[in-house]
């Protein structure tokens, strides 16, 4: 019998807990039901689509890292029509928060996605990648220029009625800038962080690892990086943030409440341990619990207040 | 199914120097797993919290006992994460997820080859014992580097089976010397009754014309390096025999949520695909693998 | 019997090997000797010093990650006129190249520190730190902005007749950029990567964990994003480069040769394994042997040629 | 100096919900290591190539056998380091770095007071050993948390040493309830031939002026909370008694190359210095010590 509210608001999204699941990393909601209900999770994040399908880089794709994951799939997805279709329809149906996670390589990629997928599509929120580094002359330039991103975001929420969430490059010297731009732009909350730009090379083949040469670091061993960046924005912006970049402990996710985040989601993390999100979430409980504490939302920020 | 499975073997297979090792995991998972699929399995015991290596290693399932609760798992030494796997020892507890992925599908009736390149052989031995199991007559072609390799990686087993087995080595210490699918081409033409020094291209013709009766017999199964899949999945077309092919790709989450494994396949329309290995493989028709292609 | 040149010219340096470590890491070159003598190594960086002596950062200033280390010592050291009188005699007896590393607070914290450090030092080169995120209102601002950038550097130049080597800061959107204001200022060499801004929070006392609150990682968790810089720099710019940034083994330093490091240099790695530069050398002759390479030089940059 | 130590004993140290195991490592740091120096040890085997966690972890030396070529560490399971290491069996090997920092200095002549705190009572046990060796008279003050813990941390050897001991513990389920800092003082005012409830304040003075004589029959050296070192040091000061203490820091290096564990101790001019705890440390003369520093 628990004590602890877990419910948790962000961007006027009501989450029956603050443990989501990033984009990329858990398909579209059905690939882990074996391992993690989703009926546990505060909500699920689509992996990102684009305006027309795309058949992503050629393998390898991955690499794994001391702690961290570089993966380099190029955004493959089905495409927006194929997404409406196949795949909105079952979301309607899914037990928890759905926010779908849109990349473009313009204005008008965005704002046409974002016209596509409004309130009634059944979807919670709008999560918007403006930070692939996979894809040559892509997401990275609305990530890493703050004018572009202010636009881009405003124009997503200009075309639909869903509440935006604007996903964070760290690949920038000035994360707070970024997020700031966000915020003009009229974004809802933030996520924070996307992969850093990192890469790998064969020693045996003496070529890069990937096929795309450049991949994004995720994992545990970016996790220093992103709670930094967490903290941050925290400190000098007034948005919920949605904190993930390695977490795959009850104890990475306290530590990114603490350092100000609303919500915490988890990438990588599920290919290490599969049920990591009901652990995680457990996790979050049982130290509430411990401190003393009624409501998981008193843990946001406190490490600032200390 | 994530499950603590319980070490309950862990042992070198054959000669040291060929880095074989066979590890007999108990728990649940063996009561629905089948040939082909495998699991993905955390190298440290699980009550160590280290994240390096992070990731999971996918290995097939050699062996299952449903009676015995039993999974077997044969693997060489190849990096990081499979010499820290080869200390388990009895008792430890490892992670795995499993079983993962789609095995193999057996026909009905008639006969099933299996083309195993080196330690491809692994998967096959779980599926030879369905097999045999269902009826089906099993022959199997095995090509290795050396006579040391073969035995190690298991041949005594085969042998015990009482299936009729070609076999071939890189420097001809066992079987053949050459390669296995030299053997199969062989063993091909000579189930179409064609003798003679007939090229393969010469002969696609009268392959097809021969096509319905032998490709309602054979099956062929094969795993091992792509390079002999490719040949193996060209020689079987050429004679319409179906071929099932267990691809291999780096892998993250194992279960279809991230595309990192993906494979290229044509489909009906001819239009280039992704598929994922480890959702919708790790075995495919051969047919439709698209064998040169990164895209 | 090694038919293996390692000599490696740098920058106008003649080093004996390529295997140098890292400033901050391997103090004023003595601590070490019991596990790896001098006069094996290409070269050592000291500790970077300041006009001024400093305290340095309060204590915790060292807190583990996933493969990673952050520090937030603080530029502790004992400025530069102890330097001059104690350390730098010993510096001459060095059986090894000495790589002095500046920091400084303003352009004329490093003029003055240049002009003090000259050819007949006995040092080999001056490495400029641009970018020790550590200090508040410290090098950050050299290493993030290339016009500053370019006059620390230009100025530097201008003041000694060492070899300039420009080391950088990872915390930046472009780090060609920066590379490219480096060698405008003069630069002889670049030293890639410097840490990168972390930080980490303790769930039990629910505030930062390191009394500066950020620190640098470094480590094998940050190895990918710095290899990618060593290829990104590597490609665009024609000066040599030191590569570092998580090297702890042999395949760890054949990497970043191949990404086109033209020397590497251990840091983390020596408190993992205080033989690491006697491993990594041995390792680079040996799989330059295998390769059939007659000299390291051979590797350097290969990867990209593939 | 980098080895390779052999785990030749790796128990369980009393009862199992103390988390404290003991550790002894085959080696030739026996041969140079004297009491108070410490070790950086590898939490896994040197085989496995994992860097997580990635450092090593300081453990003081508990023992020193030159003769048996063997050291013994006593440590309590903490976090994520000391858990993998306790899984470390017989026959595997640790690279072990040491010995090092300085240790204890030993005077000449007269009583060695130790004063040690939980498990501050690890590094003690060795220079007990050595200020017997040397006809030193020892006497420990020990607090713990309960009777379990001084059980457990290895209070039968203590008192095998037939030393005069006393005990505390928070609980009072061995020797008195309370501090072992209010032993201490009570000892020390005896020592003065002090009675009465003088606060320790009101007889600074007569302590001073009876230091010389008790300066020079008493050391003491302390290790535990730094709080309670903290009281330990001033009590000393006061009755004029040199203390060493044995400090801790969390490490990178450990030899002293990254400043990473820095203490703060002020000089004779009075000024703030940092010395490092691995190098120059881990014991100082409390007097030195700037305890509420952080600078
Ligand atoms: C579906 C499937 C079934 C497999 N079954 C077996 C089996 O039964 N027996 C067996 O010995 N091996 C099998 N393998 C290969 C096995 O997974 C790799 O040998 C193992 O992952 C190597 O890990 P490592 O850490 O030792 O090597 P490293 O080279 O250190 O691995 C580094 C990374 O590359 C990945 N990797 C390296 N080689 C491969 C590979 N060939 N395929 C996929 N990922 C790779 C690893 O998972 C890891 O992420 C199978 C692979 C797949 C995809
Ligand atoms: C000179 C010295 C001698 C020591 N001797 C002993 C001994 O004999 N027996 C014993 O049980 N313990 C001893 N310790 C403490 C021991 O080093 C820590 O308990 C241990 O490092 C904790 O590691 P962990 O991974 O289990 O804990 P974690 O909390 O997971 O450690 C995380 C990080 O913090 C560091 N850390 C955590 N606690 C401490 C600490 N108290 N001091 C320094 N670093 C810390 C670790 O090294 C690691 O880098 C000594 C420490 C020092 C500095
Ligand atoms: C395989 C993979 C695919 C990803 N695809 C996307 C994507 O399509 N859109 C997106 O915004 N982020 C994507 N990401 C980034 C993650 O959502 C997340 O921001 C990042 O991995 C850091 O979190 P982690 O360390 O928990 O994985 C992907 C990450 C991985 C590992
Ligand atoms: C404890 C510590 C202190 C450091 N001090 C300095 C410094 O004074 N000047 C500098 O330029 N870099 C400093 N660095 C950065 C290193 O020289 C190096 O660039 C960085 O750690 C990445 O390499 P690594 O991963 O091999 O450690 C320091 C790093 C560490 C870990
Ligand atoms: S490994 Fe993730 S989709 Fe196959
Ligand atoms: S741990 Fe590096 S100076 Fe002490």
């Amino acid at each position: 019998m628990s004590h602890v509210d877990l419910t948790t608001e962000l961007a006027g999204i009501s989450l029956r807990n603050p443990v989501l699941t990033s984009s990329g990393t858990y398909g579209f909601g059905e690939e882990y039901a074996d391992y993690c209900p989703l009926e546990a999770l505060g909500g699920i994040t689509l992996k990102g689509i684009t305006p027309l399908p795309r058949l992503g880089n050629s393998v390898p794709r991955l690499a794994e890292t001391p702690a961290g994951l570089l993966n380099a799939v190029g955004l493959e997805n089905p495409g927006l029509e194929e997404f409406l279709v196949s795949y909105l329809p079952k979301v309607r149906r899914m037990p928890t928060a759905v926010i779908a996670n849109i990349s473009g390589f313009s204005l008008e990629d965005y704002e046409r996605m974002a016209r596509a997928l409004q309130a009634d599509s059944g979807l919670a929120a709008l999560e918007v990648n403006i930070s692939c580094p996979n894809v040559k002359h892509g997401g990275m330039h609305f990530g890493t220029d703050p004018r572009s991103a202010e636009e881009v975001i405003a124009a997503v929420k200009a075309a639909t009625d869903l509440p935006i969430i604007a996903k964070l490059s760290p690949n920038v010297t000035d994360i707070v800038g970024m997020a700031r731009a966000a915020q003009r732009g009229g974004a809802d909350a933030l996520s924070l962080i996307n992969t850093l730009l990192g890469m790998s090379i064969d020693i045996e083949q003496q070529r890069p690892l990937l096929a795309n040469t450049f991949g994004g670091l995720s994992g545990p061993a970016i996790r220093p990086v992103a709670v930094r960046m967490v903290w941050q924005v925290a400190e000098a912006i007034d948005l919920p943030i949605i904190g993930m970049g390695g977490i795959t402990t009850w104890q990475d996710a306290v530590e990114f409440l603490l350092a100000g985040a609303t919500a915490i989601s988890i990438g990588t993390g599920n290919f290490v341990n599969p049920q990591a999100p009901l652990d995680i979430l457990q996790g979050i409980k049982n130290y509430c619990e411990k401190c003393g504490m009624t409501s998981v939302h008193d843990l946001v920020g406190l490490a600032h207040k200390a | 199914m994530l499950t603590e499975g319980l070490v309950v073997v862990h042992e070198c297979l054959g000669e040291a120097d060929q880095m074989l090792r066979r590890l007999v995991l108990s728990g649940p998972i063996a009561k629905t797993a089948k040939a082909g699929q495998f699991v993905a399995v955390q190298v440290q015991d699980s009550s160590i919290s280290s994240f390096d290596p992070l990731l999971r290693r996918p290995i097939s399932l050699a062996e299952v006992s449903p009676d015995q609760n039993e999974i077997t798992l044969l693997y060489r030494i190849q990096g990081r994460g499979t010499e820290i796997l080869a200390r388990a020892r009895c008792g430890e507890r490892l992670s795995v997820m499993g079983p993962l992925g789609n095995g193999f599908s057996l026909p009905e009736v008639g006969e099933l080859w299996l083309v195993a390149g080196g330690i491809g052989i692994f998967p096959l031995y779980a599926l030879a014992q369905s097999a045999l199991a269902q009826g089906l007559s099993v022959r199997l072609f095995w090509g290795g580097e050396n006579q040391s390799f073969l035995r190690s990686a298991g041949l005594n087993d085969w042998q015990a089976l009482g299936i009729p087995i070609h076999l071939c080595t890189l420097d001809g210490t066992l079987g053949d010397k050459g390669f296995v699918t030299e053997q199969l081409q062989g063993r091909l033409f000579q189930s179409f009754q064609l003798f003679g020094q007939t090229k393969l291209i010469n002969i696609e013709n009268q392959a097809n014309n021969a096509q319905h009766s032998i490709s309602e017999q054979i099956t062929v199964a094969t795993c091992g390096p792509k390079k002999m899949m490719q040949v193996v999945t060209e020689l079987c077309m050429n004679f319409a025999v179906p071929v099932q092919v267990s691809l291999e790709e780096r892998m993250g989450c194992a279960v279809g949520a991230c595309l990192g494994c993906v494979c290229t396949l044509v489909d009906e329309t001819g239009t280039l695909i992704h598929k994922k290995v480890c959702q919708d493989g790790p075995v495919f028709r051969g047919e439709e693998v698209v064998w040169d292609e990164s895209c």
